[in-house]
């Protein structure tokens, strides 16, 4: 509550209003992708019409409206498409806090060609080439939740 | 369209700031519907339908249109609330001029809003959704959405950081001629070249900032407009062109359904030199530098050569292209309010009535967009004559 | 390089997962002028006061800047006793986290004497089971006011 | 009405707690149903879909921005594809604005509701004001009670009279293959069930959580004809907002409803709502809200809703039967309801409904509310 005793008049009367609101998403046919980080695997759905895989996995294709039900693994490789530093605090979705990321943030097509995010070992972005290979750095088994932070962070290879 | 045509007879906005503390959010909606309502010399009694665009996310409502519309004199009228994240208040529009030609009402108000300074603790947090599962997890925001944007845009075009910063000028120099805008800084390409970095190579200066304002405009159809207006601004068409997470930016970094909603709209009005036929332009730009390749997608510049314009002095309001006259988004954004704003800018430049940031020259024809998601837009095509 | 490991991807199992997310909310809630006046009335003075609008003459609590039903500007504060009659209660028998106090627990609508409406309150300082439709009722302001509509602690029966 | 607007298509998934179901299956359910239908599919050449309208609560369904991944299961990618944060009566009544407008032909209208994964009254306190209503913690149960209250006082409404509606709704529910609760209740189980808020007990609130989702087809009436064989005409709709703080209103009316109601007949040009409508779907989250409702609508006098259901002329074989599909009471997620209403009412009249099927409906009347104590009311009239 943040009132000032001053002028009745003046000061326009504000105060803070906190609340937490507890979601249980039903994750669904995401489930599968859920485990598959659990088991340190990247698994996207393919599109029937024109092959095209998509992580997050999707119910239907967007462009051909068809049900997609086949899931393809995507390996532990990819080819860089993009990287960026932030230099602003952002929240953390895990504890909820800002939190300063320090490493950049990379995108990534797979070599099952679906595309996602990630961030990176090396922080220099002047190093980091569109299309050089990076590979998936895991959490150890016993820490993965099934988000998508299990891949701790993507490192060039060598 | 086999329905009524109908036309803009009102447009209001309060004077955008960075905060209200003399006002709560309702009371801030009734500033612009009441600019709104006089601007077209109607009174409350005659708007017998009211149509509101929440983006609840920043509101921390679940439905604050219960709670606004008593605060605007609507108790008892018809009327519901949109919502569509970044476009929110160009569904509101829509949804108004859908309203008003379906021949069931008479006077449509449409208004939307933002009261930022309250929002700081917002449920969204950089993303979230159902897919929260997946957003959620990273932290994405539309900063580092435009840095990716704009990150690709440099290295397909070869625009330099200088370009970008000639764009943010721009944009000021419209927005001091604009008394309802809120950022007026008096910069040059070096004070925003020297600002600090968010996210390579978007400066704090590109972002669009955080505004409490609203803005409102009536509608009705043709019969009505006639009798309520000498300046009747004609709703010709309007697209909102989702694409409801179909791409996510890694997927696709120049992800934007504009080029396609204009092309599209394009031919149903048949227009073929937008550049030629549309004389003024509003168009949503969260990011200055997102300016750029707009003006591609809107068919004013060639493909990944907007740059050029402004190196060659192009943009502006008395020049050949004028792109956001009243200084756009990077100046004001009051979020769900941003597009109503587009529309109202865009429909006080038909009329010729822009004062200060007034195009010269006829104003035929103008276009104003809305923003959102994550390359989701709505076009709108408004004309001075039918 | 591409390896579609088929037999990998069908040993995955598919069982439904439910992921628990919180979300965290801490809004700024401004009043404005109006209310502002409205609360600081009853934080200092311990009054009520209602607004009146110059058209309806309708006195609304708690106030608005612009009549609900025609839109003018109001800005005619009228003090009101804080007296008022119970025109409806309940008692809230189940809890959520935002809850002002422990269930079980009343609130009423007062219809304000000198005023057109009532206000939503707490009920208090009465047997639940012995709350009336009808009753007088009065409020009792807390000792630590601070601008806030819950400075009021709960409206009572008069006597 | 210049036009009329046909309803080719109308589906609903079961309801009941579906934690097993990502809330875009649930979109994915409803609406390929309505599209296997009548065969039509998401295009932009005006040989299909035009447009979406969705229905559902923001903050239900995620903290924020959530439908913003949803919208490419209902055809989103570069089309129109729009949301009304209202119960999903009032996406119907905009489909059918969008229609009467000229601006699509065709249009898609879905909604999704997902009650187990979040807290209801959580959300439903967040549409309370700010700095009044919410800072003393009334959600939507407190605001329906407060209004159960007044009402109940004011015109002299029994236990039993409210505890037979809820005793009516479950009974038809049993008829209803996508109803969640059908269990045999007695106007002795209501009252003797725990209180919840005085004077509503448990068995006369909306059961809860429940997840499901309902969609239909909206088209012109050219289209309409060619696309079905058994076309539901929409035939005068309207909505209509009320005072939020509840102390601004008299909770013994329903004022917003009288005013909807009467706009929506008079397009429909219905003087007599009682003997002129065959069947009634009416959004009742709590079991005082089907007299009051019913008063509203004008099915009765005021203070008369009591009296119309002790005359049975609400059952199921009586003059107008009331919720033949249990309603919203037998358990139907917050915010789909009045969409659901409209289901009903055209499944109704295309003599399509099965063990509810009233005999030889012509005209039909849904309903939808959202807000406080019916703060937001929206009536569709429907007929064959």
């Amino acid at each position: 509550m943040v009132l000032k005793k001053e002028e009745p008049q003046d000061p326009s009367v504000a105060f803070r209003y906190p609340r937490v609101i507890t979601y249980k998403h039903s994750l669904g046919y995401q489930s599968k992708f859920a485990h598959a980080l659990k088991m340190g695997k990247i698994i996207a759905t393919k599109c029937p019409v024109d092959g095209r895989c998509t992580v997050p996995p999707r119910i239907v294709c967007p462009m051909h409206h068809v049900r997609q039900t086949e899931w393809v693994d995507q390996g532990q490789r990819g080819k860089l498409l993009s990287a960026f530093k932030i230099n602003f605090p952002m929240f953390d979705s895990r504890t909820g806090e800002l939190k300063s990321w320090q490493t950049p943030i990379v995108s990534i097509e797979l070599e099952g060609g679906a595309r996602m995010d990630g961030w990176c070992a090396e922080t220099d972005t002047e190093k980091l080439k569109p299309g050089m290979v990076l590979e998936a750095v895991w959490r150890p088994p016993e820490e993965r939740t099934g988000r998508v932070d299990d891949i701790l962070y993507w490192k060039p290879v060598e | 369209m086999t329905g009524e045509r109908i036309a803009i007879v009102g447009v209001g906005q309060t004077v955008h700031k960075s905060k209200r503390t003399d006002v709560n959010t309702a009371e801030l909606c009734a500033e612009a519907v009441e600019a709104a309502l006089a601007d077209a010399q109607l009174t409350i009694k005659d708007i017998d339908c009211v149509i509101l665009g929440s983006f609840e996310p920043a509101d921390g409502y679940s439905g604050p249109d219960k709670w606004i519309v008593p605060e605007i004199g609507c108790v008892g009228k018809a009327g519901f609330e949109m919502q569509n994240v970044g476009t929110t208040g160009a569904v509101a529009c829509a949804t108004a001029f859908n309203m008003a030609a379906s021949g069931l009402f008479e006077n449509v108000l449409c208004l939307a809003w933002q009261k930022m300074d309250e929002a700081a603790g917002a449920f969204g947090r950089g993303g979230g959704g159902a897919n929260e599962y997946w957003t959620g997890q990273f932290p994405m925001s539309p900063i580092t959405n435009f840095a990716r944007r704009t990150y690709d845009y440099m290295t397909r075009s070869g625009c330099t950081e200088q370009h970008l910063a000639m764009v943010r000028v721009k944009q000021d120099q419209c927005a001091q001629r604009n008394k309802y805008a809120q950022l007026k800084l008096g910069l040059t390409v070096e004070k925003v070249m020297g600002d600090f970095l968010l996210a390579w190579p978007i400066r704090r200066l590109h972002m669009c900032p955080t505004t409490a304002g609203s803005a409102a405009i009536v509608v009705c159809p043709e019969k009505r407009a006639k009798k309520v207006t000498q300046k009747p601004v004609w709703v010709e068409d309007w697209f909102t062109c989702h694409q409801g997470g179909a791409l996510t930016m890694a997927e696709d970094p120049q992800a934007s359904t504009l080029g396609y909603a204009c092309r599209k709209i394009y031919k149903r009005c048949s227009i073929t030199n937008p550049k030629k036929e549309i004389q003024a332009w509003e168009v949503y730009e969260p990011a200055s530098t997102a300016e750029l390749r707009w003006m591609e997608e809107v068919g004013v510049a060639e493909d990944y050569k907007a740059w050029k314009l402004f190196e060659q002095g192009k943009v502006g309001i008395e020049k050949e292209i004028p792109f956001n006259p009243s200084g756009g988004v990077t100046a004001t954004n009051p979020i769900g309010a941003t597009p109503v704003v587009r529309v109202v800018e865009a429909s006080l430049q038909v009329r010729g009535d822009a004062e200060e940031h007034q195009v010269p020259g006829t104003i035929n024809r103008a276009l104003a967009t809305g923003y959102g998601g994550q390359g989701e837009n709505v076009v709108f095509l408004l004309r001075k004559t039918l | 390089m591409t390896h579609h490991d088929k037999k990998g991807v069908a040993d995955i199992p598919e069982d439904p997962i439910v992921v628990e997310v919180q979300a965290h909310s801490n809004f700024l809630v401004t009043v404005g002028n109006t209310g502002n006046k409205f609360l600081t009335e009853i934080r200092d003075n311990k009054t009520l006061m209602g607004i009146k609008c110059p058209t309806c003459k309708k006195i609304y609590i708690p106030p608005r800047s612009h009549c609900p039903t025609c839109f003018a500007k109001m800005s005619e504060w009228v003090k009101l006793s804080g007296k008022g009659t119970l025109e409806t209660f309940t008692i809230v028998r189940y809890k959520e986290q935002y809850m002002p106090k422990e269930p079980p627990y009343a609130y009423g609508v007062i219809k304000l004497d000198g005023a057109t409406t009532g206000i939503v309150h707490l009920i208090g300082g009465v047997d639940l089971n012995k709350i009336k439709v009808g009753m007088k009722m009065e409020p009792v302001f807390k000792e630590q006011r601070e601008g806030s509509i819950l400075d009021i602690e709960y409206f009572k029966p008069v006597g | 009405m210049a036009q009329r607007v046909g309803i080719v298509a109308v589906a609903q998934t079961k309801f009941e707690e579906k934690p097993g179901l990502h809330i875009g299956e649930l979109l994915y359910l409803a609406s390929r149903d309505v599209m296997k239908q009548t065969g039509l599919e998401f295009k932009d050449d005006g040989t299909g879909i035009d447009s979406t309208i969705a229905s559902g609560y923001d903050l239900m369904s995620g903290p924020g921005g959530a439908y913003m991944f949803l919208g490419y299961v209902v055809g989103a990618w570069q089309r129109e594809d729009e949301r009304v944060i209202e119960d999903g009566s009032m996406a119907v009544y905009y489909g059918a604005a969008q229609i009467l407008s000229g601006h699509a032909d065709v249009t898609l209208v879905v909604g999704y509701s997902k009650e187990t994964q979040v807290d209801k009254n959580l959300i439903e306190c967040l549409s309370m004001d700010q700095i009044y209503q919410r800072r003393i913690g009334l959600d939507f149960v407190s605001a329906a009670a407060l209004q159960a209250m007044r009402y109940t006082t004011k015109y002299g409404i029994t236990p039993e009279q409210l505890a037979r509606v809820v005793v009516k709704a479950r009974k038809n529910a049993k008829n209803n293959p996508y109803a969640y609760c059908c269990d045999s209740l007695t106007v002795q189980d209501v009252l003797r069930s725990t209180m919840l808020c005085d004077p509503i007990r448990v068995q006369e609130a909306k059961p809860t959580p429940v997840d499901g989702a309902c969609a239909l087809i909206l088209a012109t009436e050219d289209k309409a004809k060619k696309l079905t064989k058994k076309p539901v005409w929409i035939t005068g709709m309207s909505s209509c907002y009320d005072h939020h703080e509840l102390g601004y209103r008299d909770l013994a009316n329903c004022d917003s409803l009288v005013t909807a109601a009467s706009k929506a007949y008079k397009m429909a040009g219905i003087t007599n709502p009682l003997k002129e409508f065959d069947v009634a779907e009416i959004s009742e989250h709590y079991s005082y809200q089907e007299p009051l409702w019913c008063e509203g609508l004008g099915l009765c006098g005021k203070g008369e809703g009591g009296k119309l259901i002790d005359s049975g002329k609400t059952e199921m074989g009586g003059e107008l039967p009331v919720n033949p599909s249990g309603g919203v009471l037998s358990g139907i997620p917050h915010c789909l309801a009045g969409m659901h209403s409209v289901v009903e009412c055209a499944l109704q009249l295309r003599g399509e409904a099965g063990k509810r099927q009233v005999k030889g409906p012509k005209k039909a009347l849904a309903h939808g509310v959202d807000g406080p104590a019916g703060q937001l009311h929206c009536v569709i009239t429907l007929e064959n």
